[in-house]
């Protein structure tokens, strides 16, 4: 069955999928800093809109508070949040060289089809658009998760963070018409104080270590030192010990 | 429990109580009331070692078996305890000891209550008490969880005897090593143990001698069980830790340590492989044997190699352990292969050396002691003429050293004899390697029984006889009657046992009844004047008559020869002429053991050093000339670093893991979870 | 009861003319070599008046000597004197043998030459501590070929008591056992290696390079040394007759009856002059050799007597 | 208001105060005060339930078995214990500096308000809200781990919030999966959805396995991070290592039991849905890794806390091991090991901090002759290494027997890198512990104000564990390990 056999409101539901996934390549390929913050607020705003579209259709009346918390999270506080601290720290216009982007798209194409994969053994179960949903979601996850590992910048690291819980949100939305309302403001509750850590720590990091650049962050690294082997167990024992 | 059959069981409490009560008294021996340690403590430590030899004595002669419940340990598993012959037997060793000890023990602890050595009493007495109630626990325990409680506290409480003069790095480098080995042994014994229970369905000792193993499975239990319980023992290769261990500690303890620890890893093979596993197989006694032999000779050719005094003495305990091994061994083959009366003889023979070796072990490391306490030198090189200083201490070394050397009328020489018979017996096998195998590991304990003679020559000869090497022991003096009446007792009974073996034997016989239902009915058919383990015509030793006969000599010889003759006359040695002769010219230790150094060489990593010192002159001549010579033992170079190496190596690879690097970390757990993923779906 | 006096007095006897006999053996052994060198030889009583004299000679002792040096020729000779007390030499089946088994006579030479050792390093002299250091190592490698070989006959006659076996073979009528052929050379290298002769040791050499057993007793006299020279002729005639009674047992008493202890005694004293002689001539016709290639020659007399083992675990039993 | 709610809000409301009162020295009392009464409580609570079985809140909300009671009991009771360790420690870390008044303010309160989301965690019903206390926990610790704000603490920090925020992350995914699977079967609408009890009840089968499985991949990830499982583990020493030492025992002695707990609440819905034993052996793998990995990390180690928090992780690894065996016995170990191991390893960085304070630095090669110098802290610390390295008579001895027992029926050959992981971490920790304990100690080392109470207690009781488990105890264990493998091991 293709997408021609839906009804409308799955057709959306996927189109906004594909945006959202589309929006999280962006992410991994957007190298500057403002552009990147604002792609983390088309996706959030994304993330909003479908959920106001799935409260429409199946009528849950806390989805709504749920769209207006991550509108107010996802689309303004943070990044705003990110925005000030970006000019505060000087660095809006900072653009970090991402080592072999063509690679890393491919890569996140990899992890759209992984991720098609893993979806595969639950279509049993749901229909179409809630499959590919989830995968889609999955995906986002993914793709959050491989833009942490490819970024040097911290702030990059806190968007990836971010874009993470934003696919997770998808999920939960489409495919369960979001979390109980108790949940929902305790994640809420619980992201606010994440970001507003960021920020404290931005400032520290800069302080401590003069950049956001995690990649200078191994102080606690332990793969320089090392025992020497003359200790194995002791030196052979003398005939007399001292 | 009926109160009379119970009664050994309860005076096995007492003792344990006793020893629970000298750890409390010696808390208190703060370093201004140095009394609780010397006498409270020692005191308790006196009435434990009476009352286990009264439970163990009891369990023997009444041949009882006594079992008890605990309300200790697990929800399911309560705390079994039982006393039966077996560990009525090592209970009297045990005790034995400890009485010896704590007479010992008050003057010795003495140096460490004031001078340089001292040190905080609390812990000696305190860790020597847990050190006690560790083996007294683990000899009556009956289930493998209390076993284990007990042998770990054995061993842990050992480590910080052995680290209590912990100044030295070399002492904590022994403790490390020993504790180490001691908790690998354990985790290896678990699981023996782990396999008993797991055929058994429980963690009881009844529930594991019900238990029918395979063959397969019973050999696997047998090589854990032997493998850790010979770390304990000290067995070769895997004896390095006890050379190392016992002479840092305190001299009593070391006393304790070869005298009594050691034997309870014999205790656990013979418990485990007779009693538990129960059908033993004579493959198993073929390893033992060959393993055994391996000890006793390298132990006592590393013996010969050492000048420290109690060095030696723990070289030596791994040979003593080697010559038990092979009695063991001997009766598992014959059993393994039908001949109960063998096996029994060759059991007997091994629980006779454990036995004689407590004693006569303990009695030379309580001389050694005595040495220590008077002359603080542990190196033989610096003694020399200590016979004239403290004869006592002297004459009991000497009936320690004599005993060991396996001589006759001395205790060492019965068991060793004992082994001898076993291994005579060999044509009985049908097997014809076993029968040429077994006469030659008798040969070897002849060498050894040679080179432990030869060694113990050096080792009173050096450190007693001759002219003293240093001014100190020049000026040493007798020790207290205390350590002499510790060192009396077992001096006495080494030979009381080696006088009356038949007594010995026929007190024995409710442990072989218990182990492999049979015993020696022979062995004292001729009365107790005349041992005759298999058959009056097969052999037959007479230890009363050859006392009588050194007597005799020695009477005839006072009234025939000394008496009326003319006082004997004093004078110089026989100096060649060359004027006076000085101390520094006699033979040293590494001297007298140079010509087997030279036969034997390539048992021993010896690295030998001369450096001369010529002044330059038209003719050269020597003026200063240094030798020294080191020994090393090779199972140390080649199984114990070459492992801790490669953990270490292992160790520093790994550090990979943790870059620093954020980056890396996240990738870390990306794949995990991408690989979980894979794997699901 | 009456048989068991007469015995255990038999037994008496027995050993007494042992240990009288031993320096005899000495004397005559002295003799035949002084004849075989063409030097003028002494009495074949000559030991007895040495002893004699020694045991009436003043006592001198070093100064260092303690109470172990006094104490050691007694514990030597009474060893000895256990030791002869136990072998068989005119009859078999003597209760004194029940005292000590092969092992136990090895213990007791094990037992006197502990503490001649000790006695050597008692002065404190270089010569004693050389004596007993190569002294142990010499018997560290003697005692078990030693007993390797008496391994090999008390498995043959399934016992290690002495008379016991004695009798076996001497009612097992010749039988010709490869085993014992090797035991016998075993045994007799030991004897010469353990009673300290050419080419091991030199008894009658005081150079110190060459000296074994007589540098631990350089520093006695008087009686003392007296005791010890006798303990030692007595070692090496029990040597002689444990080879006798193993491998030429004929002759020896079996009953008590006064004819056939006269036949034994004549028997023995036959057999031994000719073993005296063998070794008289074994011993002139070799050179002393140098320490460290004595080990050589106990590791083939080891050899020897595992390939006795060997012979008869293969070839006579068929296991 | 009942005492479960006591135990919550005192807590919630002790931080909130202590927030205000700050810095001054009352508020090292009142933070003891606090601890005293929340254990009080909990213990209180736990009497109840275990004389009249599981309570669930009327809000459905709550819902307190014996599983999460003793955990209960035992976080309050590590929180206050370490509470009054660390009352004089920030005192002397506020006199050397290390510490300002602002910092010591919020040390108090977050020290409260973490032990609220844990005990949160611990008696809350919902999937949900386990996980948002989770990641409050997360948040809290994020700000002590960071107290001292030197470059390194920073680092620690940020490594922590962004790994453990990460694996939170997966986690939530989990949730909302189970959320999913729960909602397809239960139908939609409903708010008890996600609720523990519910899902426990209607798992029997009819959970979707697939979705279960895809959920539980989620959940270990995520909570495996917290639970500091090789190789997602990589934040949890520099975490240790870099906060005040009362972090580092609450953090080791309760943190990681309380994600371990989730663990197995996710689990125990898992093996009810599925009936492979797939959960089980995840678990397994990932214990036994995390168990031989982190005992070679031992070895190479030279900052004394963070080698005991490697010693953490090897002891997370073996209970995860025990817990993935499943069966009685091991469950009962795993069970109890936990209970060791938090008494434990919390009484050892009580030790080591006071060593540290002793020693003026962290650096073990620099720790020398405690015993001498301070004799209550070089025994306090022999003997915490003595109980951790599994020693009898303490107690961790007995759970590791246990689950030994427990491997060597059912996986016998597993007991091989169990013992070789065991006989290494050994070496591990003594060649590092005995130098800093024994040994003639460096000039001018003074003894430091050291309150060993805590000490004194906990390795008390982890004695008594290993002598004899007291009768009502044993029916804790044993009702819970009933309710995780189905069986009793008596």
């Amino acid at each position: 069955m293709g997408i021609a056999s839906l009804d409308l409101y799955s057709q959306a539901i996927v189109l906004f999928a594909a945006l959202a996934l589309f929006t999280s390549f962006i992410m991994l390929a957007q190298a500057r800093m403002m552009p990147l913050i604002f792609t983390f607020a088309w996706q959030g705003l994304l993330l909003a809109v479908v959920t106001v579209l799935v409260a429409l259709v199946s009528n849950h009346p806390h989805l709504y508070i749920s769209a207006a918390l991550t509108f107010a999270l996802k689309v303004v506080v943070i990044p705003w949040l990110l925005y000030r601290l970006s000019v505060r720290l000087g660095m809006q216009y900072d653009a970090e060289a991402i080592a072999h982007p063509t690679l890393l798209l491919l890569g996140g194409v990899a992890l759209v089809i992984f991720s098609y994969h893993v979806a595969q053994s639950i279509v049993h179960l749901s229909g179409l658009a809630t499959r590919n949903t989830i995968a889609v979601s999955i995906a986002i996850e993914l793709l959050g998760m491989l833009l942490m590992c490819a970024r040097k910048s911290a702030v990059a690291q806190v968007i990836g963070f971010m874009s993470m819980e934003s696919g997770i949100f998808f999920a939960a939305v489409v495919s369960t018409y979001g979390m109980p309302l108790i949940v929902e403001l305790g994640v809420a509750f619980d992201i606010l104080v994440a970001s507003i850590l960021f920020g404290v720590f931005f400032f520290h990091l800069r302080d401590s270590f003069g950049s956001l650049d995690v990649g200078q962050f191994n102080r606690l690294s332990e793969a320089n030192q090392s025992m020497p082997l003359r200790e194995a167990a002791g030196e052979p024992s003398a005939g007399d010990p001292a | 429990m009926s109160a009379t059959d119970g009664t050994p069981l309860l005076l096995a409490y007492a003792a344990v109580a006793c020893t629970l009560l000298s750890g409390v008294v010696s808390l208190f021996a703060l370093r201004r009331y140095p009394g609780f340690l010397h006498f409270g403590s020692f005191l308790f430590l006196f009435f434990s070692g009476a009352a286990s030899i009264a439970a163990g004595g009891w369990t023997l002669l009444a041949n009882l078996t006594v079992n008890d419940r605990l309300g200790f340990g697990l929800p399911w598993l309560a705390w079994h305890v039982r006393i039966d012959p077996l560990s009525g037997f090592f209970l009297v060793l045990l005790g034995t000891l400890l009485v010896a000890i704590s007479l010992y023990g008050p003057s010795y602890t003495r140096e460490f209550a004031r001078g340089p050595a001292a040190q905080p009493l609390p812990p000696l007495g305190v860790f020597t008490a847990l050190f006690v109630i560790g083996m007294q626990g683990l000899l009556i325990a009956d289930d493998a969880l209390l076993f284990m409680i007990f042998w770990e506290l054995m061993s842990l409480s050992g480590y910080f005897l052995v680290v209590y003069q912990h100044q030295h790095a070399a002492n904590r480098h022994a403790a490390f090593i020993y504790l180490l080995l001691a908790h690998v042994g354990a985790l290896v014994i678990l699981l023996s143990f782990g396999v008993l229970a797991a055929f058994g369905g429980g963690l009881t000792f009844d529930a594991m001698r019900a238990a029918r193993l395979t063959p397969l499975w019973a050999t696997i239990a047998f090589g854990c069980a032997f493998a850790g319980f010979g770390i304990k023992s000290g067995m070769v290769p895997l004896h390095v830790w006890l050379p190392d261990a016992h002479p840092v500690a305190p001299s009593h303890i070391s006393a304790l340590m070869s005298g009594a620890m050691i034997k309870m890893g014999i205790y656990g093979i013979v418990r485990l492989s007779y009693d538990l596993i129960g059908d033993v197989r004579w493959e198993w006694g073929v390893v033992v044997l060959i393993i055994g032999t391996a000890s006793s000779v390298l132990g006592v050719l590393y013996a010969l190699m050492q000048h420290d005094l109690k060095r030696l003495l723990a070289y030596h305990s791994i040979e003593n352990i080697g010559i038990i091994l092979m009695g063991l061994g001997l009766s598992m083959i014959f059993l393994g292969s039908g001949h109960r009366m063998l096996g029994t003889l060759g059991l007997v023979a091994a629980l006779y050396h454990t036995l004689n070796h407590a004693l006569f072990k303990g009695l030379l490391f309580l001389g050694a002691g005595s040495v220590l306490y008077r002359t603080h030198a542990r190196d033989l090189d610096q003694m020399g003429g200590l016979i004239h200083r403290m004869p006592v201490t002297a004459f009991l070394f000497l009936i320690g050293c004599v005993a060991i050397s396996a001589l006759p009328p001395f205790n060492g020489f019965v068991s060793e004899w004992l082994t001898f018979q076993t291994a005579l017996q060999a044509p009985a096998l049908t097997n014809g390697l076993l029968r040429t195998m077994i006469p030659i590991a008798a040969a070897l304990l002849a060498l050894t029984g040679a080179l432990a003679a030869a060694c113990f020559v050096k080792a009173f000869g050096i450190a007693f006889l001759g002219k003293p090497r240093t001014r100190r022991v020049a000026r040493a003096r007798e020790v207290p009657a205390g350590m002499q009446g510790g060192m009396g007792l077992l001096a006495l009974l080494c030979l009381l046992l080696g006088v009356l073996p038949t007594t010995v034997i026929e007190a024995m016989a409710p442990i072989t009844q218990l182990l492999v239902h049979a015993a020696l009915p022979s062995a004292a058919a001729q009365g107790w004047l005349w041992l005759t383990p298999i058959s009056p015509t097969v052999a037959s030793y007479s230890a009363p008559f050859v006392v009588a006969a050194i007597v005799v000599v020695f009477g005839l010889g006072y009234l025939f020869l000394k008496r009326g003759a003319v006082p004997a006359r004093r004078a110089y040695a026989w100096d060649c002429g060359f004027g006076h002769l000085t101390q520094r010219m006699q033979y040293t230790s590494t001297a007298f053991s140079q010509p087997i150094r030279r036969v034997f060489a390539g048992v021993w990593k010896v690295d030998e050093h001369i450096d001369t010192l010529a002044d330059a002159g038209p003719v050269p001549r020597v003026t200063s000339l240094h030798y020294s010579v080191h020994t090393h033992d090779w199972s140390w170079l080649w199984c114990y670093v070459p492992i801790g190496r490669m953990v270490l190596a292992a160790a520093n690879r790994i550090g990979f893991i943790q870059t620093g690097n954020i980056h890396t970390y996240l990738k870390f757990s990306f794949v995990t979870l991408l690989a979980f993923l894979w794997i699901v779906s | 009861m009456d048989s068991q006096l007469t015995a255990w007095a038999l037994a008496a006897a027995q050993a007494l003319l042992f240990i009288a006999a031993a320096p005899l053996l000495a004397g005559w052994l002295q003799r035949v070599k002084c004849h075989m060198q063409n030097r003028a030889a002494p009495t074949v009583w000559q030991p007895y008046r040495n002893l004699s004299k020694l045991l009436r000679k003043r006592m001198l002792l070093a100064q260092n000597a303690s109470w172990l040096f006094r104490a050691v020729p007694y514990i030597v000779f009474g060893a000895m004197l256990l030791a002869a007390a136990v072998v068989p030499l005119i009859a078999v089946r003597l209760p004194s043998a029940a005292i000590a088994d092969m092992i136990v006579l090895v213990g007791f030479f094990a037992l006197a030459r502990f503490f001649t050792a000790l006695a050597g390093l008692d002065i404190g002299t270089a010569f004693g501590g050389m004596g007993a250091s190569r002294e142990m190592m010499v018997s560290a490698l003697a005692e078990p070929a030693m007993l390797m070989a008496v391994f090999t006959l008390s498995m043959t006659a399934s016992t290690t008591n002495l008379s016991v076996a004695t009798g076996y073979i001497l009612e097992a009528g010749l039988v010709l056992r490869p085993s014992f052929l090797f035991a016998l050379l075993a045994l007799a290298m030991v004897a010469v290696a353990e009673s300290s002769r050419v080419p091991v040791d030199n008894p009658a050499t005081h150079l110190e390079l060459t000296m074994l057993h007589e540098a631990m007793i350089l520093e006695y006299g008087g009686r003392h040394l007296a005791l010890i020279e006798w303990a030692s002729q007595i070692k090496l005639m029990i040597y002689a007759v444990l080879i006798v009674d193993f491998f030429f047992p004929w002759g020896i008493a079996t009953g008590f009856g006064a004819k056939a202890l006269a036949v034994g005694v004549m028997a023995v004293a036959a057999k031994l002059m000719l073993l005296a002689v063998l070794l008289v001539v074994w011993e002139t016709v070799l050179a002393k050799m140098r320490l460290f290639r004595v080990p050589q020659f106990l590791g083939f007399s080891f050899m020897l007597s595992l390939l006795a083992m060997l012979t008869h675990v293969v070839l006579e039993t068929g296991g | 208001m009942t005492l479960l709610e006591v135990t919550l809000l005192v807590p919630l409301l002790g931080g909130v105060l202590l927030a205000i009162v700050g810095h001054r020295p009352v508020a090292g009392w009142i933070n003891v005060a606090v601890g005293v009464v929340t254990f009080g409580a909990a213990l209180a609570m736990a009497l109840e339930v275990f004389a009249d079985g599981p309570q669930l809140s009327p809000s459905r909300m709550f819902y307190i078995d014996a599983f999460n009671v003793y955990l209960v009991v035992l976080t309050a009771f590590v929180g206050l214990t370490t509470s009054i360790f660390s009352r004089p420690y920030m005192r002397h870390e506020v006199e050397r500096g290390r510490v300002t008044d602002r910092r010591l303010r919020l040390y108090h309160s977050m020290y409260q308000c973490f032990l609220f989301s844990m005990l949160l965690a611990l008696s809350t019903n919902n999937l949900g809200v386990l996980w948002v206390a989770m990641e409050l926990a997360t948040l809290t610790t994020v700000l002590l781990v960071s107290l001292y704000r030197t470059p390194e603490a920073i680092e620690a920090a940020w490594k922590y919030f962004i790994l453990c925020g990460v694996g939170i992350a997966q986690a939530l995914f989990g949730t909302v999966l189970i959320y999913f699977a729960a909602e397809s079967k239960l139908g939609a609408g409903r708010d008890d959805t996600l609720l523990w009890t519910v899902l426990h009840d209607m798992a029997g089968g009819s959970l979707d396995p697939a979705v279960i499985t895809l959920a539980f991949v989620f959940l270990l990830v995520g909570y495996g991070t917290k639970v500091g499982l090789v190789p997602l583990h990589n934040w949890l020493p520099d975490a240790h290592s870099e906060g005040p030492t009362p972090m580092s025992a609450v953090l080791s002695g309760l943190l990681l039991n309380v994600a371990l707990y989730a663990l197995v609440r996710v689990k125990m819905l898992v093996d009810a849905s599925l009936h492979t034993n797939l959960a089980g052996q995840l678990m397994m793998g990932f214990g036994l890794l995390s168990f031989t990995v982190a005992g070679l990390f031992l070895h190479r180690q030279h900052d004394v806390k963070r080698m005991f928090s490697y010693s953490s992780i090897e002891h997370m690894g073996l209970i995860t091991f025990g817990f993935g065996v499943g069966g009685p016995l091991a469950t009962f170990g795993a069970l109890l090991h936990m209970t060791v191991h938090s008494l434990t390893k919390s009484a050892i960085f009580v030790t080591v901090g006071h060593a540290c304070q002793l020693a003026g630095t962290q650096r073990i090669d620099q720790i020398r002759g405690l015993i001498r110098t301070q004799p209550a802290i070089g025994w306090g610390l022999l003997l915490g290494t003595v109980a951790i390295a599994g020693f009898p008579p303490f107690g961790v001895f007995i759970s590791e027997f246990l689950l030994l027992m427990a491997t060597m029926k059912s996986w016998p050959w597993l007991t091989i890198p169990l013992l070789a992981g065991f006989g290494v971490a050994f070496a591990g920790l003594f060649r590092h512990m005995q130098r800093m304990v024994f040994g003639e100690p460096p000039p001018g080392q003074k003894p430091v104000e050291a309150n060993m109470l805590p000490v004194v207690v906990h390795l008390a009781l982890v004695l008594w564990l290993g002598l004899a488990i007291p009768g009502f105890l044993s029916r804790w264990f044993e009702q819970a390990t009933i309710l995780i493998s189905g069986a009793s091991p008596l």
